[in-house]
């Protein structure tokens, strides 16, 4: 059997169960799996994260360095997310520079942040004009069970909270010492919902991720706001089933994550 | 994509007009030529606003290397450019993060259009040169490259249609002007609708909005759609009639060739 | 027939009719195509122009943009030609970084400006050392029908007559205000011949292109003198030949050309 | 290697304590975890003081480009790179030239320790990802590649040790810190040895040595190398033990799968 | 070409000397080697004033990857590379727009020497790597290049003679220097050039030119081309002289090899 | 018979011949090729080395660069060495951006010359923090005939040998004036050493490094010191043999290098 028609039997697999509102690991359609956040693993990072969803393992690390405002903005830091999608996390990634699936990746993420204006960018000036920090998010997926969208959110909303603001003192980082918090307004959770056959669930495993035919991430702030959205896939949403999602069940099904976020220790 | 913007400025006005005095729900003037160029399979120029976009379509063909085939459908390639004048600061040639995401984002709303099921192993291109730009340049790029998809002559189960809606200024309007993208309440929300049925193929948003807003900017995006939708369909007979005038003289013309050879 | 075997029956068939002094489109042999400039059609650029020459079609356009100058000119602005030979304009052309194809048109259209000395660099100077204004020439190739050389030179010198200086002030370009025209010396213009068998044609359609064994490309600017040529093509030209096109048949050739640039509104 | 390390640091004291408290043929503490990932073939974490690295290996799998194959042996491609946080300064993420070189030399090592020679015309594959770095960061990537080659079930002559011995403060030493690769007259010698018998598959020095001292640091390195030999067996054990028990808890999932369908 | 030479110089003085002594038809003293190089199928070595050239040529052999290959003819693949410390200031590595565009004249220039229709299906390359650079380097190139090629066994039309005119302080000259290509009305025209039939194979032109200027100058070319094609052929000529000699030490030593094993 | 069946054949043939002591060159297993070095060849440079070591030839160049100094050390100047390993020297290489063998090459040719302080960086420095001499050692590789690394070593220190630094006044350095020699401390070699079948040898021709299973390659300062070590090969080296090479057998056959490039004269 060739790997698509595999896929092909997995998917029917998958349609039917979903058709008696089951998922192939007994979850419900809204509900997350198991996740984990470990904080500040890294030491050379200014703030870090280790988390897991379901099996997907996400290391993130953010790095604060001095740099020049942009001419537009110049009493505002900056804010940068990157993401690897190594072959260390699945065969089917390849090594060098990363393609489309991993710019989109770290720009969701990065506007999932930067929409919810977490980070409080004016905070982040040190001369205007001259300097300000910027602060670099980057995302390593190192296991891929699906859904990396809400799990690299998480990684980076977590590593964003671990994080402190290195020392600064005649235009240097003085190594291993910190001036405090990076200073934040409250946070984000991303939650995907992907469509199989025409059922539509939140958090796809690997095998709904590669059956799905298109997938939604919605991005929600602490106070039950839209803050970023993106559709994937090549299939199609009905206005009715975006509107479901959209004003109702990215709600419900954002809660685990978002208690969670909300009582991590900040540093 | 909350913007810098003075918090003085009235996005709407009491008699509910915008800056450019259009109204909430109006979309800027939009201009569809479809088979605008010689070498492509198919093609098509869009002027929205300040926007214009150039696309031509190439396929179904051959996938090089030959291992990225797919034996069930034909791939869809969209390459979305930003020439470096389209901008106000010159641009660098080499595509940037911004332009491959978009590109993939455009590539999935029209796989999801185009009956890829009947050209297994072969590829259908798709190339877009942003000339101009001023805030919706995904959304024109996609309405004029699902045209001169049609113009090429690849089976779609229906056209697709590219539309903004957002808000600014605390209100929920269509079509945004870099201008009221730069609203420090602006939200943007590209969509790309297939008007028949009303699924959604693109959708991505960025800004602080609420359910409510969303409802609003929903059903406007609908209507937005079915005005590109009618423009559409409008250029792609206008294409056809001469078109049709076109391949009588093309047929003269190979004769005489024939009689010179 | 492979396409190999096509090129050599359209070569047999073009050729037979330059034997007889005539060219497949009905042409004299130094006579252009018909060519249509639009200037000012992209408002974001200081400076632009449509071309069609032909079927061949070339948006071009003008950023400027303040730099700092090279040590070995303190006092001069600079300008800068890039020409994109993207897939648009034809099923042959790749899409990519530029090969050399459109390397080498860049450079020559690029020299064909620059040796002519049109743009008047030293007044681009805007503090002598520090910052300077470079010109950027950005060539989008869109429909390639033949003679690209002839035609994104017709639109680099539109586009640059139709420039304006953006309004400069404190270190920032103020969007949308300008100071004045592009300070301009006169103008130039390219003509490209090629050899087909032992005819030698102007303007070279698609299928003259394709069929040709050595090319020439000529700028003559408006008092009529040389500054620049480029030889392509892995065919000779004998000496003979290239005296006759130097020395004579371009300039008959370039009256039209000339005529239109001379009469084109400044900015 | 030689630093700009302040000459009145006393790098070991007259007990012969070092500035972390460690003698002079202490390692760091080590952690070898085996079978970390669960898409890869094999895998490894590895934590070495502060040095962070996790490995997974692929393989033997198909060669591509096909052209690139060896009909008499396997090729080991081996991609050493480290994130952008793993240092005091943020990284960019393309690998530089370092990442390249090292890249190249752990592949030679594990090259001569896997029996490439059973998998012709195929490739194996190990990719290190540096979480955390703190001097001797390739030698905590290749015990990391050598432990995941063996979860992988890749035959080997023998596992791959990776050390560190070299010089600080005149005295020679094992497993330097970067506080001691910061010494003025500091040596650094990462090395990797095939414990069993003793043979060298990496070696590179850095710094100025004595005859009589690199007799010493030679010494050390293969005692360090027992060391390291035992952690990961001892992590390869425990292992196989677990993996025992997930193989039948699997079985049995799978015969309930297979209910299902 | 217009430099930004002092106006006060004089180019050439009253007796028609040039700032290096040389008269307006002079060319700068050239040296041609052949067979410089061990492993390249055929190579040159060329000094040209201050200019140094090294050519190395590989073929006809098979085109990779192989849908490239011409079913009628050998394709020509030229690489002119300049070495760093070539120029005033150190040069990156990266092949620039410069020597992409000369890459691919030269490519042009040689291929109309070859006889590329006796190798269809195969490729023939040539590698130039400019050493010291002083005004003139593409055309010391290709005629390192076209004597590798014939050193090579590559059967040839003609060989390809590089020469440069042009123009300095009103005068038009041969052969010209940095120093004079920074005359305010300097004028470049390299130029290649089958001296057998005076067939122009390459021609670039930098700066303003009348036509009687050019007249003087294209004449000139053809005289300066047939010096430096004599160079080539006397090089040659020793080549030949001593390859024989070398190859029956080579065929002593083929023998004693055999015997050896 | 394939290639690799040709290389096997040879390698049995050069095992049996040192089996009986002898190289099928005649050398001893300790004794170095011929070799020259030929100074000052290229005038663009500032210092320059052409060496041949057997058929290997190698060109280096170095250029003096002003550059801003790195933060961790305002008062020194740096060193940059990069090697060429282009298609010019063998069949077997390829053109384009240099491969993990150029990348190697590069960096322990680099090391044996920074580890040995043979440039007295502290010397290298204009304005603390500001301006800084940075020295680019370029090595084009023209023909591989074996052993690289002691080729390339050769050529970068005898050219840095012959480097004079260039005046350098109202921050341009005036072209082709100078103030100086570089300074320099002491000097260093390279030795290599291959293992082919359980026999080693230094300085490997062609043949020896094809078929070698093993190499390493040592660099010794003038006092007798090491300073720099990298072994490569899919082979192993014993213990014994590693200590025979570094304490004993490098240091003899890196003697006739030492006495050539002691008595190199300076600029």
């Amino acid at each position: 059997m060739t790997e698509e028609a595999i896929w092909n039997l997995k998917k029917d697999n998958i349609e039917s169960l979903l058709s008696k509102g089951e998922r192939a690991d007994g979850r419900k359609p809204d509900e997350y799996r198991e996740f984990k956040i470990e904080l500040g693993k890294y030491h050379h990072a200014e703030g870090s994260a280790f988390v897991t969803l379901g099996k997907t393992k996400i290391a993130a690390g953010v790095k604060m360095s001095v740099e020049k405002p942009y001419p537009d903005s110049p009493d505002n830091g900056n804010i940068s997310v990157n993401a690897e999608m190594s072959p260390i996390a699945s065969p089917s990634f390849e090594s060098g520079p990363p393609r489309e699936e991993a710019v989109e990746l770290a720009r969701v993420v990065d506007r999932g942040i930067r929409e919810a204006k977490i980070v409080d960018v004016d905070k982040l000036c040190i001369t205007p004009g001259e300097e300000v920090w910027t602060v670099f998010v980057d995302l390593r997926v190192l296991d891929y069970d699906g859904n990396l969208f809400d799990a690299c959110t998480l990684a980076a909303i977590a590593a964003l909270v671990n994080t402190k603001i290195p020392k600064y003192e005649d235009g240097k980082i003085i190594d291993g010492e910190y001036t405090g918090s990076l200073p934040l307004n409250g946070f984000s959770t991303m939650s995907t919902f992907v469509k199989i056959g025409n059922h539509i669930v939140v958090d796809p495993s690997l095998d709904e991720d590669k059956v799905m035919s298109a997938r939604i991430s919605v991005s929600v702030n602490e106070k039950g706001q839209l803050c970023a959205m993106q559709k994937g896939g090549i299939g199609t949403f009905t206005a009715e089933e975006i509107d479901s999602i959209i004003t109702d069940r990215v709600f419900k099904a954002a809660k685990p994550l978002q208690k969670v976020i909300k009582d991590l220790p900040s540093k | 994509m909350a913007g810098k913007g003075n918090e003085n400025v009235t996005y709407v006005d009491k008699s509910g007009k915008r800056l450019d005095g259009r109204k909430v729900d109006e979309l800027r003037p939009i201009k569809v030529d479809v088979g605008v160029l010689d070498r492509a399979d198919g093609s098509a120029y869009v002027e929205w606003g300040h926007n214009k976009a150039i696309a031509a379509v190439y396929g179904p063909r051959e996938v090089l290397p030959k291992h990225m085939a797919n034996p069930y459908k034909a791939i869809m390639r969209v390459y979305y450019r930003m020439a470096p004048f389209s901008v106000p600061e010159h641009k660098r040639p080499a595509p940037g993060r911004r332009e491959i995401e978009i590109s993939k984002v455009l590539s999935e709303a029209l796989d999801a259009a185009v009956l890829t099921e009947r050209f297994p192993q072969s590829q259908i291109e798709v190339h877009i040169d942003i000339l101009d730009a001023d805030a919706g340049t995904r959304i024109t790029a996609l309405t004029a490259a699902s045209a001169a998809l049609a113009d090429a002559g690849i089976p779609m189960r229906d056209l697709v249609a590219g539309v903004s809606v957002g808000k600014a200024g605390g209100r929920v309007i269509a079509d945004l002007t870099k201008a009221e993208e730069d609203a420090s309440d602006a939200v943007d929300i590209p969509m790309a609708i297939l008007p028949s049925t009303k699924e959604v193929v693109l959708l991505q948003m960025d800004g602080i909005l609420t359910k409510e807003e969303w409802k609003d900017a929903h059903e406007l995006a609908h209507k937005a759609a079915e005005k590109v939708y009618n423009l559409q369909k409008e250029a792609l007979r206008k294409r056809y009639e001469s078109a049709e005038a076109v391949e009588e003289t093309e047929e003269i013309a190979e004769t005489k060739e024939e009689v010179v050879e």
